[in-house]
């Protein structure tokens, strides 16, 4: 009465390779539907000088993102990337500008990355309350702290030897770009390869099963608000080693890119999937999106209007290869 | 020598609810005990104080004469407690082997996932139970039965001194009760103290020595299987003795629900059947025949791909379950967690979710009518404790079934279809509500029941359908009904070899 | 650029009005054939920058040259706008305009343009201190004209309130600092107030209300930008102070003279984005065409009241700029 | 099981009913905790002028947020009410500057509105996407719409008559407040006695288990979406009566107050939870915090520092008074 079960053995593992591949696959031709209609319209698109450009621009949110991802995975969200990296940029500029060595002044950039994520993660994982409005909280409390901290003013006059960290280049392609893959490797390795990576999506996919299996629900969590605040400290880093000087009130809006690659990424909000892969190219269709609609001088209300229908457009084509969910 | 496992003085308290009550037994080294109670005794929660998910409120756990501290699961796990929680405690997405070592994964190095590694040994622990369960296979495109069975495997990897398991097989079937219970007592004989909590009372006798029955959060007593009866056992459970009731038929010869070559995209193939007034129509069959999809689509839940359904002579179609619930079906699904309760909400918001038309005729519900209804209905069905504005996730499962009949009953429904009715359900429970269904047929209600158990379905059932891949192998009527008549319908001819010569056959 | 001081717009000695720009340099010169200019503000969606834009596209349609004019999709989009700066890099035009969001945020387009050999220049508002060109008007003068409008016609003093826009924001932080230094220097006026209004006519109003709520007896108000004005100016309506309390905004937008005129703003400060944007554009083309140009190029400003409203608007505003450079003002 | 229930059975009802109230118990406790501090630190601020303006200032963000408790009540989120109320206020207000009557201007921004939740309902409950997304896409959308059908200028010049309707006031409150408290009290009323507002919660609490006992999820959720839009356009309705001008920005950033009001109020981001008193005292918390603040005369930066902690303190108020999740 039992072995009916045999011969449907084999077909789940087909079927979760299937769609494994099917779930980027579908981000994927959304990104390739997407460069076949600039490089038809616009001239140049594909010139590797703007490839490269693309791949820059987007490298900053695919930082955020990938640290967004993994709080989605957890099953949370994190609002208050873009105020983490003006906090952390601003704290490290102003150290540099006095002088203090270039690997201090990035460490504690990434210090007070981790400690912005740590009060979200306690608030989050100890406390019990809601990942949105923790992180709602806390986008107007650390923009406020940044701004108190310098009084508004830009902190301005990096010096030249640590802009030259970030801005330089390796095999034709820039640091930005390097960093950022590294950083997506690293990602892709700890969800696919490490037991924290499982913890993550046990904790978002089934939070009171991962208990009762001994997951440490709470560091789980705590750790990946830490990630999120981590690589935007990294992201402001970045930022500006490119822009000469930090900013307050830099990284406005930043959540919202963020959340958009991780989603047109595959991620759910829901918690318990995502995937680090999906999420980079949803960065890659945001950045290709904006520099096409810039090559093409749509006019910004179209160019917001063409954002807001290539969102829909990229959810509609991955819901369509992917199915529901 | 100290007993391996010994609960001492154990109490809990939630909110307003004295769950356990000065809860004292043990368990030796090599003893499969039986824990046995009705629907909230307490039997649960006394187990997952052993697993550290809660904590005591007075009392202590002892293993091996030593008191323990278990805050938590993995101290639980640490002083060598394994646990098979009652619902599924798994996540969809992992892989079979990454739920099997969740929480404690092998690892290279300390650094990586040793996936390889998992999946061999956990493959070595399904090689028991179901080895054609693929460890490498999302945990989430597995069948219930088969989940329920990595959750027993899970708690075999660990090598415990102590094994709990919480109706282990309340999605199993009897067959694959036997494998398990070859594996628990493989285990006993390797020295490990077994606590097995069934609301199947012949899995108990046929495994445990000695058991323990609770009541009301207390200990009614702890027995030796051999000296006592299955009544005397019963009787102790629910506090007074249970007639065993008999079947008797209410079927008439009009034709109610009248189904032709239905199909759907996937699992039914080519199902007829004819269901009267007044008749009980048992459907049976192994996991995975398509029973379950063949009642969603006579409700409407999922569309038929081919076929017709008449009711009263005439053609419908279902385009939802709305257009079912508008012809008079309603279905009491499998899954109560998932597809039968809203948990936050009360017991009287679940039972009108099907019929608000009725309460609201001019779009603003009337609540006293509301609460009349609810009161009749949860009365009819006999809801303990009587709490109607309650939420219903409050409320065992027995009584969380007697809702959702309560809603069909408030909805008007002349056609219900049962999908495994008592899963979880207690002894007690369990007979109110085959009493009910036979109550129900008795007034005219056609009533269809699909049940994994086959005294179930005997004891229910006028006429008894055996499904098998997706079509009906058989109609059996009363005179005929037996379980060697049903499996012998159930099974495909080429697999009964397969099944006589495997490990299972034990008996 | 590296021995370039970090450029302070309002303080910058090498400097010409834009009224001198054709006596010291010579007619319009003759420019190399293709000559496309490319240009990025900071959102369309304030008038202001609408109109810097139909500047440019005067002038450039004046002289043949083709103007492309784009935008950041809102205020604070700073990649947005970087993004779309380089793009205009990438695609060769002969000159840039730029009107950061922040200081830094167009930074990098300074190394990038300069490895082109394109000329940049800065217009108005926020000042990238590497710019080695900047077109346009003294933020914090905005603040200080309407300051002493009070000065000079509020001679008793009292309480006055400033609204500001988006906190840290430096068009903000200069006019308001502007404003708050030059009225409170006299000792006679206090600001009672200055709260955020974030560039929204809501929450100025709101704001607004409250401030009057608790001071009924002021006479004065100094928002960042006009939007804010109009919104404040309906405030004071409800509370039915429209005759003891002057309201006055910045930027000149065309709502701002409609309600000059009806006698309900009392007045703004205009920077004539369409002629900043025809000044712009004519100083970008001279560069290109080899000129060598001082750093800074004023552009003008004034302080528009129900008198001097038709003066400053239509067909003659920029006569009577000029005749007003040529007095010295 | 049996006897043990008959003596708790009073108990039980006790608690739950006790909870209940804690429930919305816990936001009036965090709205008097802030009344008592501002009374305290701001002469004036009970001052009846001032509570009334208090109660005005609130009664919009009231407004869009009791359209986000019924959206997030039914497992959504509504990102995209600001850019809706611009779209309905522009329109509207191109129509009555045009001349057309005032009911027909009203009922055509009330059209805008139930198009746009209409949209954003069927995407998500037809299609399947993830709400957060969805609307995160059609407030790009949205907004870009009206920025194209005004040119990015203010509709100006709107007729008085038009204007007074939603200024007047009645029995001494402004009239945005009479409406706004209609509004939710007719929001209580299909929350608490309609079959909608049971489907509501059930397709939030469960939606499988909705689906099986017939509710229209569909229909119920894209009814949340369109209720949503319609609050958004009244909402917009009542400011552009207060300023007498339409812009197409208008309504920035009105997603997080709404959001914000609702959590502080209650609802669950899981959706199935929520409490149309709880929000309301909820956005009266955050007009409460916003005007005194103002009376203060606190800088800028200390206001947005405030806001977030607020909003922290808020949270943490309520989930010690009412227990987790
Ligand atoms: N987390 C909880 N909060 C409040 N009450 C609870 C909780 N868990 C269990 N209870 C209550 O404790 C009592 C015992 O429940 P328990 O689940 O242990 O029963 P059980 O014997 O396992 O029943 P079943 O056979 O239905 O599984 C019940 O009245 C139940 O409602
Ligand atoms: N449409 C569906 N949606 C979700 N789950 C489904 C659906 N149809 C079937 N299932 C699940 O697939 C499994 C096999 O269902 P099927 O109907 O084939 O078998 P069955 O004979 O009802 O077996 P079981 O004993 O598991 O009820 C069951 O666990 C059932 O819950
Ligand atoms: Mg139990
Ligand atoms: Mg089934």
């Amino acid at each position: 009465m039992t072995d009916i079960s045999e011969n449907t053995a084999t077909r789940p593992k087909a079927d979760f390779l299937h769609r494994f591949s099917m779930r980027d696959a579908g981000t994927l031709i959304g990104l390739i539907v997407i460069l076949a209609v600039f490089g038809a319209l616009v001239p140049g698109f594909f010139a590797e000088r703007n490839l490269i450009n693309i791949l820059q621009q987007s490298s900053i949110n695919a930082c955020l993102a990938l640290g967004m991802t993994l709080v989605i995975i957890s099953g949370g969200i994190d609002l208050s990337v873009g105020p983490t990296a003006a906090l952390s940029a601003v704290i490290s500029a102003s150290m540099l500008v006095a002088g203090v060595p270039f690997p201090l002044a990035i460490v504690s950039s990434f210090a007070v990355g981790l400690a912005c994520g740590l009060l979200n993660g306690v608030l989050v994982a100890h406390v019990g309350l809601q990942p949105f409005i923790v992180t709602l909280g806390t986008l107007s409390t650390y923009r406020a702290l940044a701004l108190i901290y310098t009084g508004g003013n830009p902190v301005l006059g990096l010096p030249a030897g640590f802009r030259s960290i970030f801005n330089g280049s390796l095999f034709g392609l820039p640091l930005a770009v390097v960093i950022v893959a590294v950083v997506a490797l690293v990602a892709w390795i700890i969800l696919k390869k490490t037991p924290f990576g499982e913890y993550l999506l046990a904790v978002g996919g089934n939070e009171e099963a991962a208990y009762i299996a001994g997951v440490p629900i709470a560091r789980t969590k705590i750790a990946a608000y830490m990630i999120s605040g981590l690589l935007a400290a990294l992201a402001a880093q970045i930022l500006i080693g490119r822009l000469g000087a930090a900013e307050p009130i830099l990284g406005n809006l930043w959540e919202l890119d963020a959340i958009a690659a991780a989603a047109i990424g595959g991620a759910s909000l829901m918690g318990g999937k995502g995937s680090v892969v999906g999420t980079i190219l949803g960065a890659v269709i945001l950045g290709a999106m904006r520099n096409g609609l810039t090559l093409m001088n749509v006019q910004s209300f179209y160019q917001l209007l063409a954002t807001g229908l290539i969102i829909l457009a990229a959810m509609l084509i991955d819901r369509v290869t992917r199915g529901r969910g | 020598m100290s007993p391996r496992l010994q609960f001492a003085g154990i109490s809990k308290l939630f909110p307003a609810v004295r769950a356990l009550d000065d809860v004292s037994f043990s368990v030796g080294a090599g003893e499969i005990h039986g824990l046995l109670g009705e629907n909230g005794a307490g039997k649960s929660t006394l187990l997952r104080i052993l697993s550290g998910v809660y904590r005591p409120t007075a009392g202590s756990v002892l293993i091996d004469g030593q008191p323990v501290t278990l805050n938590n699961p993995v101290a639980a796990r640490a002083a060598g407690v394994a646990m098979i929680h009652q619902e599924l405690q798994q996540v969809p997405r992992l892989s079979v082997a990454q739920n099997m070592f969740l929480g404690h994964p092998l690892t290279r190095g300390g650094i990586f996932v040793a996936r390889g590694e998992q999946e061999r040994r956990a493959a070595e622990a399904l090689a028991a139970l179901d080895p054609s369960i693929d460890p490498a296979a999302p945990l989430g495109s597995l069948k219930v039965a088969q989940r329920q069975i990595v959750e027993i495997a899970r708690a075999l990897l660990d090598r415990a001194r102590i094994v709990a398991m919480d109706e282990p097989t309340s999605s199993l079937t009897p067959s694959e009760f036997e494998r398990l219970a070859e594996v628990i007592v493989g285990l006993a004989r390797d020295g490990v103290a077994v606590v097995y909590v069934s609301h199947k009372l012949d899995e108990v006798f046929g495994i445990c020595k000695r058991a323990t029955i609770m009541r009301d959060g207390g200990v009614v007593d702890s027995v030796d299987l051999a000296q006592v009866s299955e009544k005397s056992v019963v009787a102790m459970m629910v506090g007074r003795e249970l007639a065993q009731e008999q079947h008797r038929s209410h079927a008439t010869g009009d034709v109610r629900l009248s189904v032709r070559g239905l199909a759907s995209a996937t699992k039914v193939h080519d199902v007829s059947l004819n269901l009267n007034r007044g008749e009980v129509l048992g459907i049976a069959g192994l996991v995975g025949s398509g029973r379950t999809e063949l009642l969603r689509l006579l409700a409407g839940t999922d569309r038929a791909s081919s076929g017709t359904i008449e009711i009263d002579g005439k053609a419908v179609r279902f385009s939802g379950p709305r257009d079912a619930i508008a012809a008079g079906i309603g279905l009491v699904p499998e899954e109560r967690k998932r597809e039968g309760i809203v948990p936050l909400r009360s017991i009287t918001s679940n039972m009108a979710l099907a019929s608000m038309g009725v309460f609201a005729p001019r779009g603003v519900i009337d609540h006293r009518r509301l609460k009349r209804v609810a009161a009749e209905k949860m009365k009819r069905v006999n809801l303990r404790p009587f709490l109607l504005d309650r939420p219903i996730r409050l409320f065992s499962g027995g009584n969380q079934q007697k809702a959702i009949i309560g809603r069909w009953l408030a909805a008007g429904t002349r056609i219900l279809l049962f999908d495994e009715p008592t899963r979880g359900i207690d002894v007690g429970a369990k007979a109110e509500i085959y009493h009910l269904i036979e109550e129900l047929a008795a007034e005219g209600h056609s009533v269809v029941v699909v049940s994994s158990e086959l005294p179930e379905v005997i004891r229910l059932a006028d006429r008894v359908l055996v499904m098998r891949d997706g079509t009906v192998a058989a109609e059996l009527d009363r005179a005929s009904l037996s379980e060697q008549a049903i499996a012998a319908h159930a099974i495909p001819q080429t697999q009964m070899q397969v099944g006589k010569t495997g490990p299972q056959a034990r008996q | 650029a590296a021995d370039l001081a970090p450029l302070n717009s309002d303080t910058e000695k090498d400097r010409i009005d834009w009224s001198q720009l054709e006596a010291k340099f010579g007619a319009f010169p003759k420019l190399p054939d293709g000559t496309k200019a490319g240009a990025v503000s900071k959102t369309l969606t304030n008038e202001y920058w609408r109109s810097l834009g139909e500047g440019y596209k005067a002038f450039g349609d004046r002289v043949g040259v083709p103007v492309v004019y784009q935008a950041a999709q809102s205020e604070g989009d700073q990649l947005g706008q970087l993004t779309i700066a380089e793009g205009l890099v990438t695609q060769g035009y002969n000159v840039l305009l730029v009107s950061p969001q922040t200081d830094s945020n167009l930074q990098p387009i300074m190394e990038q343009a300069k490895a082109a050999n394109v000329p940049v220049v800065n217009v108005n508002d926020a000042v990238i201190p590497q710019a080695e060109h900047y077109v346009g008007n003294v933020q914090r003068d905005n603040g200080v004209r309407v300051a002493k409008w009070f000065i000079k016609n509020r001679p008793n003093g009292g309480k006055v309130a400033i609204v500001e826009g988006q906190a840290g924001v430096y068009a903000a932080v200069q006019r308001t600092d502007g404003f708050k230094t030059t009225i409170t220097e006299g000792g006679k006026f206090e600001v009672v107030a200055s709260v955020p209004g974030n560039w929204d006519r809501q929450t100025s109003y709101d704001a607004a209300t409250n401030i009057l709520q608790q001071h009924p007896d002021l006479i004065g108000f100094y928002a960042n930008n006009d939007g804010m004005a109009l919104g404040i100016v309906e405030a004071v309506k409800a509370a039915g102070l429209q005759d003891k309390v002057a309201v006055f905004g910045t930027d000149g937008i065309s709502d701002a003279y409609a309600s000059i005129r009806a006698g309900e703003l009392t007045g703004t400060v205009d920077s004539f984005p369409v002629l900043t944007g025809e000044v712009a554009l004519e100083t970008a083309l001279r560069l290109v065409a080899g000129q060598k140009l001082p750093r800074v190029v004023a552009t003008p400003q004034a302080l528009i009241t129900k008198d001097n409203a038709d003066r400053y608007s239509g067909p003659d505003a920029r006569k009577a700029l000029l005749e007003d450079a040529a007095v010295g003002q």
